[in-house]
C-alpha cells in the first residue's frame, strides 16, 4: 500500500518503563507489515519544528488503528509526550520497506535493543504465522529500557533479556548470547532493530554463523518519503557496487550483510559517485 | 473558485503557481504518492550534473528553529541515467519539468545544457550558479557577479530552445542586485531565488560541526524575510525580470507575499518535508488569499507591493 | 556550579559570559527590574549617535518564524543625554558597560570615540559599523571592506584607552572573513557578530512592505546557524581575534556551541522581549552545560569545536 | 510596584460573546491599577513565536490572580485560545502606567470599544471609589464584540451600548452619544480604551466639550518592558516637544491631548531628533 498522510486523534498515551505508548484513531490506515514506520509531525501550530519524527509502526489494525512507541529524548518528542488523548496529530503511514519474510517454516531470532522491540511482537506473530521458530534477545541499558518482554513472550519460542547494568536477565549485551542461540537451533534467519552499533555487531555474528540478517537501521531523516537524500547510507547493490542508498525507501531494512557498517557515516571512496582524485 | 491561477514564467506557461523546489522533491515520483505532480506548475527537478555523485558524509541535516541545514553535496545520479530515469518517467506522466543543472566549472553547465537541449520534456532549466567553482578555489558562482555570467553565457550559447532559462541565486552575497543585473545581462529570462543560506550547527557533545560536510545550507520559515526582501529588491531593479520565488513557503498567505514582492511563481521546498501534499495545498489557499481580498487572478498581483 | 564562567574581551575581563546585545536592553535600567545587571559580563547599550534622533516611523517590528524585524532607526538621545542619563546610571550601579556607537560618516565615529575617550565608566567600545553610510550612497559601512576599515582607523586614532575596542560585522555580505580581517588590520581589539540580516515582509492587505522602513533587520534564534557559521569561519582564520557572539542565542546549549565555535562571550539579543531573565538564566545553563560536559571553566572550550 | 515574571496555571478559560476570558493563578501578583496590562508568552516548548502578546489586566486580587479577557485573531493569540485550565503560561505583569485618577470626585466618562472594555470594570470601581460619578459609553462592530456590559452596569451610574450595525443599544459610534453625555454630567473627564481611530476620535470629542482624557493606546510591541522601542508613537511633552513615546512604559495611557493622533505611525518633521533636510 502506499503511504497516507492522515490526521488521527490520540486515543491513549500510556507510559511503559522510560517509553510512552501512543494508540491513534487511524481509520484510513490500510495493512501494516512488520518494519514499516510513521513520521508524526510534531510542536503544532507556529511550532519551529518543520521536520516529522519516525517511529517503527509498533501495531495496527487496518481502518482502525495504529500504535508506537517513543522514548521522549529532543526536543520534538518531548512537545509530543505532553499530548493527550483527545488531541490530534498529523501522521504519514506506513513508510520504508518492512522486513523481508521467510518462504520457508526456518528458524529465526529477533534481536531488539530499547524501543527497538517496538515492531518486533508484529514480526513474531507474522513469523509463527508462517510456521516459523521464533527466538528472542531483547537487550537495553537497564531494566526500564526494555520493551516488549511479556508481549514477545506470548509469542515467540523463547525470550531472552540482557542489560548492561544487569538489572534484568543475563548482564552484557544482545550480541553475547546471539551466537549460541544461532547455533544451537540451526537458526536461518536475524531480524535486528535497534541501535546502529548493535545492529553492526548482530549483522556480523549472523554472518559469522552462517545466517541470513535483516536489520532495520535507523539514520536521520528530513521527509521520510524519499525526496530529500539526507538519510543515506553505504549499502552493497546486488551488482556489487555500493551506492549511499535512502534509508527511508531503500530502507530501514536493509540485508545486514549488504550495509557497510564500517563506513556508516562516510562516502567510501570505492562509493558510487564518490568523489575521485582531483575532484569528480 | 474563480480565480485565474495560472501564470507564466518568461515564454513558459503554468496552469498552477505553485513548483516544486529543486532538492526537496527528487524527480517528482515519489511525491506523486500525495498528489497529481502534473497539476503543479512545474516540477523543478534536483540538481543534476554530468556524473553520477555520492554527495556528502552524512549526518546530513539538522533542525534548525523554523528551518533546517542540509548539507547533502548534491548526491544524484548523472545526466545520463537521469534522462533515462526521471526524466521519462516525467514525460510519461506529462509533467511540466523544469530541469536544474549543476556543474563544477563552466565547462560542465555548457555539456549539460547541450545535452538538455536535444531531449524533448525539458519546458525549463533552472541554472543552479549557487554551487562551487571547484577552479575558483570553490567560490561559489553565484558570489561573482562574473563567473555567474559566464555560466549563463555558456548556457545561453548552447541553449536552441524557447524553453527559458533560469538562473538560481544565492543570498549570501553582500548586493544580490548586482548578481542579477548580471545574469540579466548574460541572457537569463528569469531568475530563481533564493537558496539557502550558508549556516552551521555545532555538536556540543562531539565538540565539532555536526553536519558531516560541516556547513550546510540554511532553509524553511526562518529564512522567510530574507527571500521576500531579496525579491523585492530584485524586482524593484528589474521589473520585467520573471522571478520564480522560493525560501521558507509555508501557507498560501506566505506565497501571495512572494508575489506581491514580484515572483511570479513560487517553489515549494522545505515545507515539503513535513508536508508533502503541500505544493497543491498552498496553491489552493493562494486562491482563496486572492479571492478573498477581491483579485481575478494572481497576474495582477505580480509585484504590487512596489505600487504603495 | 565549580565551573569558571570568567572571560575576557582582550583586554577586558569579564566575571561572567553573558552581555546584552546592543538595542536590546536599552541601557540596562528597564532591564534591572529583572535581575542585576551589575552581574552580567556586560551592558552592551544601544548605538548611540552624536545627535538625538527619533528612528523610523512604525510599525517598527514583525514577528517572523522564530524571529522577528526590526527597523527602529537607531532612535536615541544623542551622546550628550547619554552620558549624562545613561551613562551615569551605569556606573552609579557598576555595571561593566560596553557602549555601541554609530555614526552617518566616517567623522562621526571618530567624534563619538573622542567624546567618550574622556570620559569614565566605559569599559569596551563598540562600533556598529552595519549601518548606513551617509556619504557612500547609503552602503552599510560593514559590507565594505575599506569603509569598514576607515571607522575603525578613525576610532582607534583617537582611542587612548586599555578598553577594547570592537567591531561590530553584519552577515549580510559576501565573504565576512574578509571584513574581519579589513577591520583586525586596521586595529580592533575583537569583533562582534553578527548583527540582523536585512529582511522584509508584505502586508498582503495593505499590498505595501509591513515596516515602516520596508525593509528591516532578521534576528532571533531563525538566523542562529548564520551566526554560528560566521563565527566558526572567522575564528578559523583569525584564531587570536577575540569574538564577542550573538544571534539568536536562547539556552545555555546555544551559548555554548557560540563558545566551542570561537566566541568568547555571547550577547542576548530578541530572546531578552520574551524573557527578560534571559541573560541571567543562560549563564547558569552555560554553566551547568559545561559542568555535565567535565569542564571545568568556559576557556577551555572556547573554539574547541575546530580541533575535532 | 515592579513587573514580575511569573508562571501561572489557567484556573479557567471561558468563552464570552467573541472573547475569551481566562483567569489565572497568580500567587505573586501585588497591588495591580487600571490600565496595567500583561504580556503573555505564546506558543510552547520549541514554538516559533518569539514575543509576548499584551493584555489588558481585567481583574486581579493580590496574591491569588490575573484575568485577561482576548480576541483570538493572529496566530499567537490563537495558540492561547487553544490552552485549558491546568496548563502554564508565562506572563510578566503588572507592566505600563496606568490611567491617572482624578484627585476630587468629578464626573468621569468611561469609553471603550470592543475588548477595550476589559480594563474598564476595576477603572469605574475605582472612580466610584473615590466619589466620582461613571457614565459609561461602550461601543462594538456587533454585539458578539461587545465586552463587559453587565458588569458596568452594575458599577456605573449609566451604561450606553453603540454597535455598528445595531444590534444592541444605539446604532452607530460611541462619539455619536459622547458629547451629549459630557454636557449633560459636566464631565470632566474622559477614560478610553480601544481601537486607535476610536481613541483619535474620543480624544477630540472631549477638548473640544472641555474634558481632560486618558487614552490606553494600543501599539505593536516586542518588548513591552522598554527596551527595544518598537512601540512608539508621537507625544507631545511637558516641554512642548514631540518624542517618539515608547506606549509599553511610558504609556499605555497617554493623555489625549497629548497624542499627535494624525501622525500616528509616521515620525512627524519637528519631533525631537527627527531627521533634518540634508540627512541627520
Ligand atoms: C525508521 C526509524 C524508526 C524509528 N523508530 C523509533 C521508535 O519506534 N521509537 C523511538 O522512540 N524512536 C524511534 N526512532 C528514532 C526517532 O525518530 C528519534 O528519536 C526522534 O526523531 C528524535 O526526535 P527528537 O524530537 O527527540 O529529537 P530532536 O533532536 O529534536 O530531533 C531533531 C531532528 O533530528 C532527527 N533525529 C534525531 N535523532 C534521530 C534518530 N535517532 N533517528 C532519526 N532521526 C533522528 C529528528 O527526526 C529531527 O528531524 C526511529 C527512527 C527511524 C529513522
Ligand atoms: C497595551 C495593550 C493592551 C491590549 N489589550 C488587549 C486585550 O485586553 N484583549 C485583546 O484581545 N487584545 C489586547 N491587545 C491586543 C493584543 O496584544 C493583540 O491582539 C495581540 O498581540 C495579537 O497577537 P496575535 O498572536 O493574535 O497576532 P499575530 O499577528 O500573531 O501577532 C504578531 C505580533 O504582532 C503583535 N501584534 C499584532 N497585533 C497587535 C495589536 N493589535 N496590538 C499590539 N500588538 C500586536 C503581537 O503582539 C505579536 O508580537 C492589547 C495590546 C496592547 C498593546
Ligand atoms: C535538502 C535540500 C536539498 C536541496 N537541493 C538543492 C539542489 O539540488 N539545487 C538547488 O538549486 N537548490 C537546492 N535546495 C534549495 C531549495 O531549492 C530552495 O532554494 C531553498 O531550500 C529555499 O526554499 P525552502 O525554504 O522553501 O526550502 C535544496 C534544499 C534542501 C532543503
Ligand atoms: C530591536 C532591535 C534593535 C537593535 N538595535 C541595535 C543597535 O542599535 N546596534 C547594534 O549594533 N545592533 C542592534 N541590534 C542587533 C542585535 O544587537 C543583535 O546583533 C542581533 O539582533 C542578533 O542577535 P539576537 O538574534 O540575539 O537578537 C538590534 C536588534 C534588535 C532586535
Ligand atoms: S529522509 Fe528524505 S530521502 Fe530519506
Ligand atoms: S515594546 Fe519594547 S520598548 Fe515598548
Amino acid at each position: 500500500m502506499s503511504p497516507k498522510q492522515m490526521k488521527c486523534i490520540i486515543r491513549s498515551i500510556t507510559p511503559v518503563g522510560s517509553y510512552l505508548h501512543m494508540v491513534l484513531d487511524a481509520p484510513e490506515i490500510d495493512e501494516v507489515a512488520p518494519g514499516h514506520f510513521a513520521a508524526v509531525s510534531v510542536g503544532g501550530v507556529g511550532g519551529g519544528m518543520l521536520l516529522r519524527r519516525a517511529f517503527s509502526i509498533h501495531k495496527s489494525t487496518p481502518g482502525d488503528s495504529l500504535d508506537i512507541i517513543f522514548a521522549p529524548h529532543g526536543q520534538g518528542t518531548q512537545w509530543l509526550a505532553t499530548q493527550s488523548a483527545g488531541d490530534e496529530i498529523d501522521i504519514i503511514a506506513p513508510l520504508g520497506k518492512p522486513f523481508v519474510l521467510p518462504r520457508q517454516p526456518i528458524a529465526c531470532v529477533i534481536v531488539a535493543g530499547g524501543y527497538g522491540a517496538a515492531p518486533m511482537e508484529l514480526l513474531a506473530r507474522e513469523l509463527r504465522g508462517r510456521g516459523c521458530r521464533v527466538d528472542v534477545v531483547l537487550g537495553a541499558a537497564t531494566q526500564e529500557k526494555l520493551f516488549g518482554v511479556l508481549d514477545l513472550k506470548g509469542v515467540a519460542d523463547s525470550v531472552i533479556v540482557t542489560t548492561d547494568d544487569g538489572t534484568s536477565g543475563v548482564r552484557g549485551r544482545v550480541t553475547d548470547v546471539l551466537a549460541d542461540l544461532i547455533q544451537k537451533n540451526n537458526s536461518q534467519a536475524v531480524y535486528a532493530c535497534g541501535p546502529m552499533a548493535m545492529l553492526q555487531a548482530v549483522a556480523h555474528v549472523a554472518q559469522d554463523n552462517g545466517a541470513f540478517s535483516q536489520c532495520a537501521v535507523e539514520e536521520s531523516m528530513a521527509c521520510g518519503i524519499g525526496v530529500c537524500m539526507t538519510c543515506v547510507l553505504p549499502v552493497i547493490g546486488d551488482d556489487g557496487v555500493t551506492r549511499m542508498a535512502r534509508s527511508c525507501v531503500d530502507g530501514p531494512v536493509f540485508r545486514g550483510d549488504r550495509v557497510r557498517w564500517d563506513d556508516v557515516h562516510t562516502v567510501p571512496s570505492d562509493a558510487f559517485g564518490a568523489p575521485r582524485p582531483g575532484g569528480h | 473558485m474563480n480565480v485565474d491561477l495560472s501564470t507564466s514564467l518568461g515564454s513558459l506557461q503554468l496552469s498552477a503557481p505553485t513548483l516544486t523546489a529543486s532538492g526537496c522533491a527528487a524527480a517528482g515520483k515519489e511525491l506523486s504518492q500525495f498528489g497529481d505532480v502534473s497539476t503543479l506548475g512545474a516540477v523543478v527537478t534536483k540538481s543534476i550534473m554530468l556524473e553520477p555523485r555520492s554527495g556528502r558524509a552524512t549526518p546530513r541535516m539538522a533542525e534548525t528553529p523554523s528551518g533546517m541545514l542540509n548539507s547533502i553535496g548534491l548526491q544524484g545520479p548523472g545526466i545520463e541515467s537521469f534522462l533515462e530515469n526521471d526524466l521519462a518517467w516525467l514525460r510519461a506522466n506529462n509533467v511540466t519539468t523544469i530541469v536544474s543543472i549543476a556543474g563544477n566549472n563552466v565547462e560542465e553547465f555548457g555539456e549539460l545544457a547541450r545535452i538538455l537541449a536535444k531531449v524533448e520534456g525539458v519546458d525549463g532549466l533552472e541554472v543552479n550558479i549557487s554551487c562551487p567553482n571547484v577552479e575558483s578555489r570553490g567560490q561559489v558562482f553565484a558570489c561573482n557577479p562574473i563567473s555567474a555570467a559566464q555560466v549563463i553565457e555558456t548556457v545561453r550559447s548552447v541553449w536552441h530552445s524557447d524553453a527559458p532559462v533560469l538562473a538560481k541565486l544565492s543570498p549570501d552575497v553582500t548586493d544580490i542586485v548586482e548578481i542579477a543585473h548580471s545574469v540579466a545581462e548574460a541572457g537569463v529570462d528569469g531568475v530563481s531565488m533564493i537558496n539557502t543560506l550558508l549556516g552551521m550547527v555545532i555538536d556540543v557533545d562531539k565538540m565539532k560541526p555536526l553536519l558531516g560536510g560541516r556547513t550546510g545550507g540554511l532553509s524553511g520559515p526562518a529564512i522567510r524575510p530574507v527571500a521576500v526582501r531579496a525579491i523585492y529588491q530584485v524586482h524593484a531593479a528589474l521589473p520585467h525580470l520573471p522571478i520564480l520565488g522560493m525560501g521558507g513557503i509555508r501557507t498560501g498567505h506566505d506565497a501571495l507575499e512572494f508575489i506581491a514582492a514580484g515572483a511570479s511563481a513560487v517553489s515549494i521546498g522545505t515545507v515539503v518535508f513535513g508536508d508533502p501534499g503541500a505544493p497543491w495545498r498552498i496553491a489552493n489557499e493562494l486562491g482563496l488569499e486572492l479571492q478573498s481580498r477581491g483579485y481575478n487572478s494572481l497576474s495582477e498581483v505580480i509585484g504590487l507591493a512596489h505600487q504603495n
